[in-house]
């Protein structure tokens, strides 16, 4: 990984985050015309609307604001939440944990499921593990991680009646507790997407096979099995790594809704609510913390992309 | 394309069709009224007179489902269409083009991929308020990026292909290349991602309303059903199974088709 | 045919290679006859499509899925090979027979370093220690002509020219002193100049070890420069075969000639190029009798009744042409 | 070698592609596909221009037939310089420069009919009306010896040959005066090749086409060429009538080329007999154009290579006469 090539991506990434910053900046303060009035309603008071005006630093040209905005964000100063009157970064912390763990849960699930799943399907093409492998991802992808998330509700405390949905344990309570409340959820968000990556793994193994180098191995003595293994594995390996990132951006998305299906006091849950209340510091900082978030996934997964594919290393 | 050599698109257009059956179905005739509430029949649960069984307010679950319909068809298609424009334009023009243009075009979208798909319909409602149109345009705007992503690649690996530079050589402007000569033989990979795309958004339409933050009353939506239904979960399952099983369908029958397509097109899209 | 005493490496008889159906099957290649001796050379000869790739991948058993063999006999050191199924012929392949393809861009593994990959026969096929395996691939490599082969050992396919990959693939090829090698096409998507020392390389590699060689190539040049024997094939069989001299010298089969004089010389600059009528037939859709017959100068109507015979012409040399033999025995009374 | 004006004239042509930079204020480096390459054509003849892979003759043949624009130099077509010309002159010079390339899989839209293939150009520059056009391309489909059946048809169910006839004649649909053929039989079986060789030598005589035929195939190129330009790296090392540059190739790369045929020796009629001063075999790999040695390209290959080639670039001198337009690029030619 040659340090040139690391500056050049770290450049893009910055380009990136910072037209990030832009976007999520002109959807909360051009798009709504005057936020003010969205904020307190058309009925407001003018007194109130100036007071709110100079709060929220809103008769600064815009430019203006948006560099303060920024320079804000980067002193870690969020604003503060208008419904909550207290800091936004203090509100974020403590529901971070929640998302970030069910976050996690899931993509380590779907790496579990998916990568033997894909390796299977591939190595008995049209066999009936092929088949069923190919109809359960199917399926599998036809259910979004919220509906999954109530047929398992309905399913576990409805009719085998083990968890009751609303009983969300904290960390600092009992760690085994609170993965244990993660389980369903992270099962709802990660099978949609185990699905997909399975279905990618096979094809793209299913391509490799098929390539003249595994000919060339078989033409030197190895069996098909050690072919493929030794030789198809990785190369299939990885264009599956992009796949993984997408997926990260999903998975975060994903966990937004079904923390709002189990209950779970987590980021999605703070947004949805912060909505009915137009909240837009709240909003707009954790618009701006999951973009950047996802942002620096992609760029990490980008890397790791480099790093496995020798080809690439400029 | 014999069904024996191409299950998936077989089974994705017998789905779709039922659906789209039932989507025109919907306009002409429902059972009952959908919004025709009956306190005397509550929480019937399913038979001869009502199928799929009655909600909370004694309404007709079948039919409501059937109205349903109407507003996954039009997320789905519009947001595909709105969003496969634009993200055509971008990355067809991206990968023709190349250069600078390429490189700005392929940042903006990196930044637009970085807010996931609910993240933006979010924003959206935030600040426009809800509603159909608001959710529509902010479901077009989540697929952009990823549609324009395939367009670009499309045009990328036919740009310097020799029957273009033919076409060059006989004159042929930088439009009727793209159109005429390009894009047909681009076009699988985004019937493929359209396909899907609509699958994506019922999901994201569902999942919104779900919410609480999509399709607002009277428009009619599984989402919500799911949501309102979700309270007595326990008493009436029915009402949560039928708009389940609803979106699973449409879900299913439009991923379906796009695979059917992709086999279908592999062999003639070389 | 039955060629001199010693028992021969390869003897290929009567081999049919189909596609599709059981009841309706495609021959790709018909009736086949081909037989290699330790240490030859045979080059074999044919255009696109005419089942010479096809032939070589039976040999090795790496048929590609969907085509079997129907019908003949391949043996190998007295060895039948044609029945083994899956890894039956694992024994062999990298240890007594190994292959050479034509694209070196695509043959190697991507991410896998050069070394690795020529240390693997090795490590399949012998006892060799990871050490021993790897001096013993640093020698070949020197043989094939890398220089600086500390450096090369680690370096990805993609770093090298075409030409380095070849020498790469070769170097893979003869690791574990194979008796045969099939090269299918090798130089074909080399530039002349490289063509021309991995040409040198394959004869140095003939003489040095011993090893056998079946070239298979559409350039008759190529095949000329190199192989003691020539088999040119047309529409799935040989329908000649002789040493290359006498091939050059005096080609029997109507097809042969046509390919010897489609060729542009010094001598046809200025008058248009003899050029054969019509196409090769498309799989499927072979005539009855000669294939070659529609194309044919000198056919007879006898030609078109049933597939001909590989007949006698000369000592050696055989060509599958009843009209061309027979005038070929008045001339000899 | 009469004396008429060149209708192609090519000066001084270069084309550099940008290596793409680890940051912006990294120095620029450049990959020198083609280094400063002239010639002249002139009406009616076929100037063979052959090299191996990366030696740029391909881009050469594109910025000659006016779809590539040169970093630097100029491409003269009929006294106009084929860069700078207007709308109108542009079009007018678009008709008559055409490009046949080598893949007759890539050469022709897949998911076009042969029909349409042919009557693009046509439709493009907007002549005639439907039934016209169709008239002309009925005609083009006899001119290049294909059955009239063959219109509705799609390319990948055509044959190599008859997709290679498909493409020529829609390059000449518009009439050219000049024809670039960029490896037009290198694709195709030898029996092929020549019914293809037979089929372009015929439509110059026909309709007096000049081209620039293009091939790393030295035995097409003579048969085929009136005058002969050999590159190497970028760079034309030497252009001879094809009888001198074939009897007596000065440039030692042309002669390692010419020894590098494949052949059996010594057979009758074959194309080793061009081989003059005996076997040349080359050591080492085509140098990667984006770092071109020091002094003359060739010298770490050339075997007779002295300090001076290591150093100095030759420049390309005339060799006899004035009107042999014969030259070569080397200290010590012959």
């Amino acid at each position: 990984m040659s340090a040139q090539y690391l500056i050049r991506r770290f450049l893009t990434l910055i380009v990136t985050v910072v037209l990030v910053s832009i976007l999520a900046f002109a959807a909360f303060n051009v798009l709504p015309g005057d936020p003010a009035l969205t904020i307190l309603g058309v009925e407001a008071s003018p007194e109130k609307l100036a007071a709110l005006h100079a709060r929220l630093g809103l008769d600064l040209p815009l430019p203006e604001r948006y560099l303060v905005w920024v320079s804000g964000l980067l002193r870690g100063d969020l604003g503060t939440s208008i419904r909550f009157s207290q800091p936004v970064a203090a509100l974020l912390s403590s529901r971070l944990e929640v998302t970030l763990a069910l976050s996690f849960l899931a993509f380590a699930m779907i790496l579990v499921v998916s990568l033997p799943l894909g390796l299977i399907a591939a190595r008995n093409r049209g066999r009936p593990w092929d088949l069923a492998v190919g109809l359960g991802t199917q399926l599998g992808m036809a259910i979004p991680p919220f509906l999954l998330g109530i047929l398992l509700i309905l399913v576990f405390s409805v009719i085998l009646r083990w968890a009751s949905p609303a009983a969300y344990v904290s960390p600092r309570e009992s760690l085994p507790g609170f993965l244990a409340c993660l389980i369903l959820p992270a099962v709802a968000v990660a099978v949609p997407k185990a699905a997909v990556v399975a279905r990618f793994l096979r094809s793209s193994l299913l391509d490799q096979m098929g390539s003249d180098y595994v000919r060339t191995a078989l033409s030197k003595g190895n069996t098909a099995k050690r072919a493929v293994y030794r030789h198809a594995l990785k190369n299939a390996l990885i264009p599956v790594v992009t796949v993984l990132g997408v997926t990260a951006a999903d998975i975060i998305a994903g966990s937004l809704v079904v923390e709002q299906v189990f209950n779970l006091p987590g980021l999605g849950r703070l947004l949805v609510s912060s909505i009915g209340y137009r909240d837009f510091p709240l909003i707009q900082a954790m618009v701006i913390y999951i973009a950047v978030a996802v942002a620096l996934i992609n760029f990490l997964v980008d890397l790791l992309y480099r790093a496995v594919d020798p080809r690439i290393r400029l | 394309m014999g069904a024996k050599r191409n299950p998936s698109l077989v089974a994705g257009l017998a789905i779709v069709g039922i659906l789209t059956g039932v989507f025109i179905l919907g306009f002409l005739f429902t059972p009952y009224d959908a919004n025709l509430m009956d306190l005397s029949s509550r929480f019937l649960s399913p038979s001869a007179a009502h199928p799929f069984g009655t909600d909370n307010f004694g309404r007709d679950v079948l039919s409501r489902v059937m109205i349903g319909t109407r507003t996954a068809f039009l997320v789905g298609l519009l947001t595909v269409l709105i969003g496969g424009s634009a993200g055509l334009a971008i990355g067809a023009t991206a990968g023709y083009s190349g250069g600078l243009v390429d490189e700005a075009a392929m940042r903006l979208m990196d930044a637009m991929m970085a807010f996931p798909g609910i993240l933006l319909a979010l924003v959206v409602v935030t600040v426009l308020g809800p509603g159909t149109g608001k959710l529509i345009l902010a479901l077009g705007l989540m697929f952009v990026p990823s549609f324009a992503r395939i367009a670009r690649g499309g045009f990328l690996q036919y740009r310097d292909r020799e029957f273009v530079l033919s076409a060059r050589s006989w004159g042929a402007g930088p439009v009727r290349i793209m159109a005429l000569h390009i894009l047909p033989n681009a076009a699988s990979p985004m019937i493929v991602a359209a396909s899907v795309g609509f699958a994506n958004a019922v999901i994201a339409e569902a999942s919104l309303s779900y919410l609480g933050i999509g399709v607002q009353p009277p428009d009619p939506s599984w989402g919500r059903m799911l949501s309102e239904s979700q309270a007595f979960l326990f008493k009436a399952p029915w009402c949560t199974l039928a708009p389940a099983v609803a979106i699973a369908l449409a879900v299913l029958g439009f991923n379906l088709l796009g695979d059917g397509i992709r086999a279908a097109r592999k062999g003639g899209g070389q | 045919m039955e060629t001199p005493a010693k028992e021969n490496l390869l003897e290929v008889k009567g081999l049919s290679l189909a596609f599709g159906p059981k009841d309706k099957p495609l021959f790709a290649v018909e009736n086949l006859d081909l037989s290699l001796g330790a240490g030859e050379i045979l080059g074999v000869v044919g255009e696109s499509g005419c089942g010479k790739t096809l032939s070589a991948l039976a040999v090795i058993g790496l048929l590609p899925p969907g085509c079997r063999i129907e019908a003949g006999s391949i043996r190998f050191l007295g060895q039948e090979l044609s029945g083994l199924r899956g890894d039956g012929m694992r024994g062999l392949r990298g240890r007594e027979i190994a292959m050479i393809f034509q694209e070196p861009a695509t043959a190697l593994n991507p991410v896998q370093t050069i070394g690795a990959q020529i240390v693997e026969p090795l490590l399949l096929h012998t006892a060799m220690t990871m050490k021993e395996a790897r001096a013993e691939a640093l020698s070949i490599m020197t043989k094939v002509g890398f220089a600086g082969v500390e450096r090369l050992y680690g370096v990805y396919p993609h770093q090298l020219s075409g030409g380095m990959r070849q020498r790469a693939m070769i170097a893979m090829a003869i690791a574990c002193k194979p008796r045969l090698i099939i090269a299918d096409e090798p130089t074909t998507a080399l530039d002349a100049t490289i063509q021309a020392q991995i040409l040198e390389l394959l004869v140095r590699i003939n003489r040095d070890y011993g090893m056998a060689i079946l070239l298979i190539s559409h350039d008759l040049g190529v095949v000329g420069g190199l192989c003691g024997r020539v088999a040119v094939m047309y529409a799935g069989s040989v329908v000649e075969e002789a040493s290359t001299t006498e091939l050059f010298r005096d080609p029997v089969h109507p097809y042969t000639k046509g390919l010897i004089a489609s060729r542009p010389t010094k001598e046809s600059k200025g008058r248009p190029l003899y050029s054969i009528p019509g196409a090769v037939p498309r799989l499927g859709h072979k005539p009855s009798g000669c294939p070659f017959m529609p194309r044919c100068g000198s056919a007879v109507p006898s030609c078109a009744l049933e597939r001909p015979d590989s007949l006698e012409v000369g000592p050696g040399h055989e060509a599958r042409c009843p009209p061309e033999a027979e005038k070929r025995r008045r001339v000899d009374e | 070698m009469s004396e008429k004006p060149y209708l192609v004239e090519v000066r001084d042509l270069r084309k550099y592609y940008p290596i793409p930079r680890p940051h912006p204020f990294a120095g620029r480096r450049y990959v020198k596909a083609v280094d400063g390459c002239s010639f002249g054509i002139r009406e009616g003849e076929i100037f063979g221009l052959v090299g191996e892979s990366g030696c740029g003759k391909s881009t050469t043949g594109r910025m000659a037939a006016g779809l590539e624009i040169p970093t630097a130099g100029s491409v003269n077509f009929s006294g106009f310089p084929v860069a700078g010309a207007g709308r109108e002159e542009a079009r007018v010079m678009r008709r008559s420069m055409q490009i046949v390339f080598q893949d007759p899989a890539g050469a022709l839209n897949p998911r076009m009919r042969v029909g349409t293939i042919l009557e693009e150009p046509l439709r493009i520059q907007r002549i005639g009306n439907r039934d016209e056009r169709r008239e002309r391309v009925a005609e083009m489909l006899d001119l290049v010896g294909l059955d009239g059946s063959l219109l509705g048809r799609y390319p990948r169910e055509l044959s190599g040959g008859q997709r290679q006839r498909v493409v020529i004649g829609a390059a000449l649909m518009l009439d050219p005066r000049f024809l670039v053929a960029d490896e037009p039989v290198s694709a195709l079986d030898v029996s092929v090749q020549s019914q293809i060789l037979n089929l372009l030598m015929e439509l110059r005589g026909k309709l007096g086409l000049t081209m620039l035929f293009i091939s790393h195939n030295l035995d097409v190129v003579r048969y085929v060429s009136d005058r002969v330009a050999v590159m190497y790296l970028g760079r034309i090392v030497e252009t001879a009538s094809v009888g001198d540059l074939f009897d007596s190739p000065l440039h030692p790369y042309t002669r390692a080329l010419m020894s590098a045929i494949p052949g059996p020796a010594g057979a009758s009629g074959s194309s080793g007999s061009g081989r003059a001063g005996g076997r040349v075999v080359l050591r080492g790999d085509p140098p990667n154009p984006a770092e071109v040695p020091s002094g003359c390209p060739f010298h770490p290959r050339c075997p007779k290579a002295a300090d001076l080639c290591a150093v100095k670039v030759p420049e390309s001198e005339r060799v006899g006469n004035h009107g042999s337009g014969r030259f070569v690029r080397c200290f010590f030619p012959g």
